[in-house]
């Protein structure tokens, strides 16, 4: 009755292996250099040779998208995991140490939720220069206050059940009892929201790049190639079509993967975004 | 009530004080000169310390955020480095696209977000309930610059049934109204799929509930149970989205004003960064981040209205 | 008044109510009872044309005269409120937290009875008065969560009578209640019924309330009615072995207790839906099972005084050996 | 709707045999402008409108560069150089309908020329000494040196003759004494000018309204062009979209010149620039075709140093360093830069930059030179590049006429380049008043700069120009940044 479930799960988790894995090939190998210029050979139709033809610089686009893939990921990952460890750890403080502690901490999510993302990402872009580092502490800086907030959340209603017979138990101390008993049942709720933020991380980093704050060339970037496409619409918009679609596949894949999770592990998670 | 009025706004002006405080230094310390940006590669050091001189930049850091603190409290929000004109003009002129294309764009969101949230809903795990599944996760995944791309060739340049951007001006509220079209579907598009997902979500978890078997036993329609019934019910997790996507369409309106060529605070804001007119991104700032701030504001009051529960005691 | 006649319930393959028939005269008190999973809340549900969509309905529900069974939604919502009307157990969440208990009440009486808004609040006051709500003015203004559970449940019970229907239906009306407040629920539904001549359909699976509320009783098993008869004769002397380990797996307080102990349970759980055999369904777990009953379904037995048993024991009384008199 | 409508007037235009005059123009603009006034913001577009438009100057370039009269009627200049006479134009009024007279003459060029002053172009005051008013229609003003570009830069927006009483509103209202007059602008989107009725040429100004319209996306402004919304874009962004215009009858595509060379700029103050080998070696890395084809879609002259090609000093010095990738080799080892060696690219935002940056990358990984390319933003550029020479390598067009001086600042300047031989050079050609002479000496500075290898001298940033067919007066090449709209004319289409 329910044939959902395992759909989003083994679609997502497909769409995502399929990404995961181009990053990883176009590590030892594409079909052409993605560097490799050659103007004379730009706008290729498609071809054998190159399967989605070249783009404006006569680059073979496939090389290029798996490569972009591989700057993505890299991105994203590297930035969730950022932004998980530090949003968890002051969610598990707050939850934890309460009082005055978490009133600052929750504080200071209120603050940075309030704070325009976008604008804080073109500062730092201004402010240090445009690079990869940029770009994950950017999308990392969004991801910590979600991190926060729903770990806590999560604490909390572990805690409150856990806690008194805990302390029941045993003289444990509160670390004990945070180890033991609430982040393990937290840590299910952190694993569904990071392949969430993880498909949120795509699609940042995907308009930091088209605003020129990503990574750097020769780097290629789905961003950047869609940035550099838009002037091309009459030219040649499959260029435009390419790119938009892998970040699509990635970000449709990373989202259908974490309601699969979600469902898997507790439907009630649902709420809790 | 009095107390947590009280609280909020404590808490309201904390924040927006530390915004402030943050964009003024990091601004500061942003490479960048504007008296080199507005003066150009061509201008003599003389002209550039003269400029200097002008817009109040030999000031010490500290001062100068005094000052403008100082200004703030008597609602004067300086003058813009660049544009030469009280920073208050630049904003009113621009504030009512910016303010119309969100409004729009939410109103869009909401009514086609609770349409086909409700409609997946009441066909629970039937074909139409995944359709609608499907084609939300899909809107999910379009990155609303590639969206906006996607529109204008569609639609301004194949079909030529929208401008491709550009703004006329209200005196022109045809042309206004077909300038801010294809901006609004794309700002739309993304949110509502997300906010659908929301609605039906939220309408399954009140359909368990035994208040609607009452409502169907006493003879009531579908239709109404549904709409005035479950939804109500629904709404505290749907309103607390909206009020968080009115914010990420607030600064959405940054990429996609730039897409469409619209004059709005959103293309300000990035001409006010690059030109580093100090005076015009911290307003910008600080009107972005109140508004973020009172929106939170109105979802917490929202509850109160929602739900008899969350009111908070007299 | 109301008649259903080999009525069956099914989910895909599997039935929760297995042609099931049961008729119930105007002003009627009948008590369904069973353990949690034994279909009564399907066969109540039936009866107000709110069986999941996906679920397949066969047999025939006559509700004043008139087929309902395979009936449109359409069709249903005429029924509903009006022919027969319903209760839940969960006085809390059977209520709208979003309104007040009083425009709950009046909402039908507006939409369905064209009643102008005056007039539904009138009827609303009316009724909070006749269910034994005090200071029914104040009581209409306020949200459900601001009432107490007996309060509640008048409020619903209030709503049931809105637009005075013949049959009122009430699922476990009183175990989310306090003892007391439930005793008390059960005295205005014997009153209602009483004043207003009305049929109750009480479900429970508490004996004791179902003695005081109803004047017949219905007693289900794995989806299938297996004793019906009047209240005090099936209590005193059950026929089926079902009922009869029911009977004395009743709480006592004054039984002698050392020789109850072993009688107090049946053994075994209700099976699940899907594993539910073509016969007898308590077969498996009864004491006086024999080799064709779970192969076999029993067929129905109609007895003196009404009485109709689902027993391959039918004819051999089933001795009240096991059971004693209902007090 | 437009388009129908468009269709419509021109039938009946055609069937009726009489022309039909069109007197309103939309001009697309892809700079958006932040203040109106040119004399405090540097910002082309703002003189691209207002120059000779809105403001009048005492001079005017002409589209060939030679300079002509405008507010001034005509000048003596004495035998020294030293001493300029302006006769101005009698009953010249502002648009709020004061007098233009020496005094404000005066009180103009005082401005610009004051210690306070903010003017963008402020060293072209530099060698004025003073400005005397003789009487109300005679102006004379001592020079401190002779000026070869004296009369041409008086012919700069920067150097616009203002109302007095319109100062401090002329950023946002700007009052001058041209032939048009400010209408409405809405910011970020469109600025309206309609002909001014009092102007002394008035008869001869065919156009009633001007719009220009702000779009910095090319698509848009590609779009905009179809649907007729715009009828020209001068300075048009995307030259790969101009084959759209080409092949479409509506349009006439023009490929004009500009002043802007574009140079891969090295940083001569920085290792290893300061050996002359590297900056030679990268010379010959360069494969200037390619670029010009990758990064302009062929719509642009190489050149082989810092001066225009239209220009009539201009020596062809495209051969000097023919593309060699061994040569680039040997040469730095010879340098003793090892293969393989890092050098950063900070590449400001302007499409011709960020393009041929990726090629170059590619271009140098052949002669063994890693390069790092930066995309900054504008701001950051000017900071750290401009101001702070913390850069190895950028792109950068210089867009301001007669900038072979560019040269002869100090190290300082972000060039890093200081050398005694040019300063020289530099000096003689800004105040070498005779034509031919001069012209001499530039095509000399020219080689200098070729064989020193200062930067990689790319291509001339071509002006491309998408302009409907039926209107002409359009400037197409622009020695000064100008767009004079009195000659736009509206032909019949035949």
């Amino acid at each position: 009755m329910r044939p959902k479930r395992p759909v989003s799960l083994v679609i997502g988790a497909a769409l995502v292996g399929l990404v995961v894995a181009a990053a990883l090939v176009s590590l030892v190998w594409t079909p052409h250099d993605y560097e490799a210029i050659d103007v004379a050979q730009r706008f290729l139709p498609p071809s054998a040779e190159h399967w989605l033809g070249t783009d404006q610089f006569g680059r073979d686009v496939v090389s290029q998208l798996m490569a972009g893939a591989r700057s993505s990921v890299a991105i994203a990952f590297v930035a969730v995991l950022l932004g998980g460890v530090v949003g968890s750890l002051m969610g598990l403080v707050a939850a934890s140490a309460g009082g005055l502690v978490e009133d600052a901490v929750m504080r200071l999510t209120d603050f940075s939720l309030a704070f325009p993302a976008l604008l804080f990402a073109i500062m730092l872009g201004a402010l240090f220069g445009p690079s990869f580092a940029n770009a994950v502490v950017a999308i990392a800086f969004i991801s910590v206050p979600v991190f926060a907030r729903v770990v806590r959340g999560a604490a909390l209603q572990v805690r409150s059940q856990d806690y008194v017979l805990a302390a029941r138990a045993g003289a444990r101390t509160p670390a004990h009892i945070l180890w033991d008993h609430v982040v393990p049942n937290v840590l299910p709720a952190i694993t569904v929201l990071a392949t969430i933020e993880f498909a949120i991380a795509i699609l940042v980093e995907a308009a930091l790049s088209y605003l020129g704050l990503g990574v750097q060339p020769p780097t290629p970037s789905w961003g950047r190639m869609l940035a550099q496409a838009q002037t091309l619409l009459y030219l040649a918009p499959q260029l435009a079509i390419y790119p938009g679609l892998c970040i699509m596949i990635a970000v449709l894949g990373f989202n259908m993967l974490g309601d699969g999770l979600r469902d898997a592990a507790d439907p009630r998670l649902t709420e809790g975004r | 009530m009095t107390r947590f009025f009280l609280r909020r706004s404590a808490g309201f002006v904390a924040t927006l004080f530390g915004v402030s405080f943050v964009v003024f230094w990091v601004m500061n310390v942003v490479p960048g000169d504007p008296a080199l940006v507005i003066l150009g590669i061509d201008s003599t050091p003389e002209a550039q310390e003269a400029l200097r001189r002008l817009l109040g930049l030999d000031q010490p850091f500290a001062l100068r955020y005094l000052a403008w603190l100082a200004g703030m409290l008597v609602g004067d929000f300086g003058t813009s480095y660049a544009f030469r004109v009280p920073v208050a003009d630049l904003i009113v002129e621009r504030l009512p696209l910016t303010l119309s294309l969100a409004m729009t764009g939410m109103t869009v969101t909401i009514v086609l977000a609770l349409g086909l949230g409700v409609l997946a809903a009441a066909n629970h795990n039937r074909p139409v309930d995944w359709s609608v599944m499907l084609v939300s996760q899909v809107g999910i995944a379009v990155p609303a610059f590639w969206l906006s791309i996607l529109l204008v060739i569609i639609f301004a340049v194949h079909l030529r049934w929208l401008p491709p951007g550009g703004f006329p001006g209200w005196s022109d509220p045809l042309g206004a109204a077909r300038a801010l079209v294809l901006p609004t579907i794309a700002l739309a598009a993304v949110q509502s799929a997300v906010l659908a997902r929301v609605v039906r979500a939220s309408l399954l978890e009140v359909a368990r509930l035994d208040f609607v078997r009452t409502a169907r036993a006493s003879g009531l329609a579908r239709s109404r149970i549904l709409w005035l019934h479950m939804l109500p019910n629904a709404l505290v997790p749907i309103v607390t989205i909206v009020g968080m996507q009115f914010a990420n369409v607030l600064t959405g309106t940054i990429v996609i004003e730039n897409v469409f060529s619209l004059p709005g605070l959103g293309r300000l804001v990035f001409q006010a960064i690059s030109n580093r007119d100090l005076p015009l991104v911290q307003a910008l700032v600080v009107l972005f981040a109140t508004i973020v701030v009172v929106m939170n504001f109105l979802v917490d009051i929202a509850y109160g209205v929602i739900d008899p529960k969350l009111r908070p005691a007299a | 008044m109301l008649a259903i006649e080999d009525l069956t319930v099914a989910y895909g393959g599997n039935a929760a109510v297995r042609r099931a028939s049961l008729t119930i005269a105007a002003g009627e008190r009948i008590g369904i009872v069973g353990e949690s999973g034994s279909g009564k809340s399907t066969l109540a549900l039936a009866l107000m044309g709110m069986v999941a969509d996906a679920a397949r309905v066969e047999g025939s529900i006559r509700i004043g005269g008139i087929e309902m069974a395979g009936a449109h939604e359409k069709a249903w919502r005429v029924v509903r409120g009006r022919k027969v009307a319903m209760i839940f157990q969960e006085p809390l969440s059977a209520l709208n937290p979003l309104r007040r208990v009083g425009e709950t009440v009046a909402e039908p009486l507006r939409i369905l009875n064209g009643m102008d808004r005056n007039a539904a609040q009138a009827r609303t006051l009316a009724l909070f008065k006749e269910v034994g709500l005090p200071d029914p003015e104040a009581k209409a203004r306020q949200y459900p969560h601001q009432l107490s559970g007996g309060q509640r449940q008048r409020v619903l019970i209030a709503l049931a009578l809105s637009r005075d229907p013949a049959i009122l239906i009430a699922d476990e009306p009183t175990s989310a209640l306090d003892a007391q407040v439930g005793l008390r629920i059960v005295e205005l539904l014997n009153d209602l019924a009483r004043r207003r001549g009305m049929s109750v359909v009480f479900i429970s699976h508490d004996l004791a309330s179902v003695a005081r509320a109803t004047d017949r009783l219905c007693v289900m098993y794995g989806g299938d009615v297996i004793e019906t008869g009047p209240t005090a004769a099936v209590l005193a002397a059950p026929h089926h072995p079902y009922t009869a380990g029911l009977v004395a797996a009743r709480p006592r307080i004054d039984a002698r207790r050392e020789r109850r102990a072993r009688m107090a349970t049946i053994e075994g759980v209700v099976p699940a839906l899907a594993d539910l055999t073509e016969g007898c369904r308590f077969a498996g777990r009864c004491r006086s099972e024999m080799p064709h009953c779970a192969g076999e379904r029993p067929r129905v037995s109609i007895s003196a005084q009404g009485r109709t048993v689902c027993c391959h024991l039918t004819d051999a009384a089933v001795t009240a050996s096991e059971a004693r008199v209902f007090a | 709707m437009k388009t129908i409508l468009a269709t419509l007037l021109l039938a009946s235009s055609l069937l009726t045999g009489v022309a039909f005059a069109k007197t309103d123009i939309s001009i697309g603009m892809q700079q958006e402008p932040t203040s109106l006034d040119p004399t405090a913001d540097a910002t082309a577009s703002i003189e691209t409108m207002m120059t000779g438009n809105v403001y009048e100057q005492l001079t005017a370039v002409q589209e060939d560069g030679s300079v002509a009269a405008s507010l001034a009627r005509e000048w003596t200049i004495s035998d020294d150089g030293l001493t300029y006479v302006f006769k101005l134009r009698d009953g010249v009024k502002f648009h709020d309908g004061s007098p233009l007279s020496a005094e404000t003459v005066k009180f103009s060029l005082d401005r610009a020329m004051a210690k306070d002053s903010a003017n963008p172009s402020k060293s072209i005051f530099e060698p004025i000494e003073s400005v005397t008013v003789v009487d109300p229609v005679t102006v004379e003003m001592k020079l401190k040196r002779k000026d070869a570009f004296f009369l041409f830069n008086l012919a700069s927006g920067k150097a616009s003759i203002m109302s007095p009483a319109a100062i401090a509103t002329n950023a946002d209202k700007p009052i001058g004494s041209g032939p048009y007059r400010f209408a409405s602008w809405t910011r970020g989107d469109r600025l309206t000018l309609e002909k001014n009725p009092d102007h002394r040429d008035a008869t001869g100004v065919q156009v009633e309204r001007v719009t220009f319209r702000f779009m910095s996306d090319p698509a848009a402004a590609t779009a905009a062009l179809m649907a007729e919304e715009i009828d020209a874009f001068p300075g048009f962004p995307a030259p790969e979209l101009l084959p759209q215009f080409q092949s479409d009858p509506r349009f006439s595509v023009n490929v004009g010149t500009t002043e802007g060379e574009v140079i891969l700029a090295f940083n001569n103050s920085r290792k290893p620039f300061t050996d002359i080998r590297v900056r030679q070696a990268l010379s010959y890395a360069i494969d200037r075709k390619a670029i010009i084809d990758g990064a302009m879609y062929g719509l642009a002259t190489p050149i082989g140093s810092f001066y225009p090609p239209h220009h009539r000093a201009y020596v062809d010095l495209t051969g000097t360093y023919p593309t060699d990738v061994d040569k680039a080799k040997a040469l730095l080892a010879e340098a003793g830069v090892a293969e393989g060696t890092e050098l950063s690219l900070r590449v400001p935002p302007f499409p011709y930059a960020t393009r041929s940056a990726e090629i170059i990358q590619s271009q140098f990984a052949k002669a063994g030179i890693q390069v790092k390319i930066e995309n900054v933003e504008w701001g950051f550029w000017l900071d750290e590049i401009y101001k702070k020479l913390n850069y190895d390598m950028t792109i950068i067009a210089h867009t301001s006429p007669n900038d072979l001086g560019n040269f002869a600042r100090d190290a300082s300047y972000f060039y890093g380049y200081d050398n005694a031989e040019y300063h020289q050079l530099w000096d003689r050609i800004q105040t070498e008043t005779d034509t031919a002479h001069r012209d001499e000496l530039s095509r000399e500075a020219q080689k200098f700069l070729a064989r020193e290898a200062v930067h990689g001298f790319l291509f001339q940033l071509p002006a491309l120009n998408v302009v409907r067919k039926e209107l002409t007066g359009f400037r197409m090449s622009s020695p000064v940044q100008a767009q004079p709209l009195s000659a736009l004319r509206w032909q019949a289409s035949n």
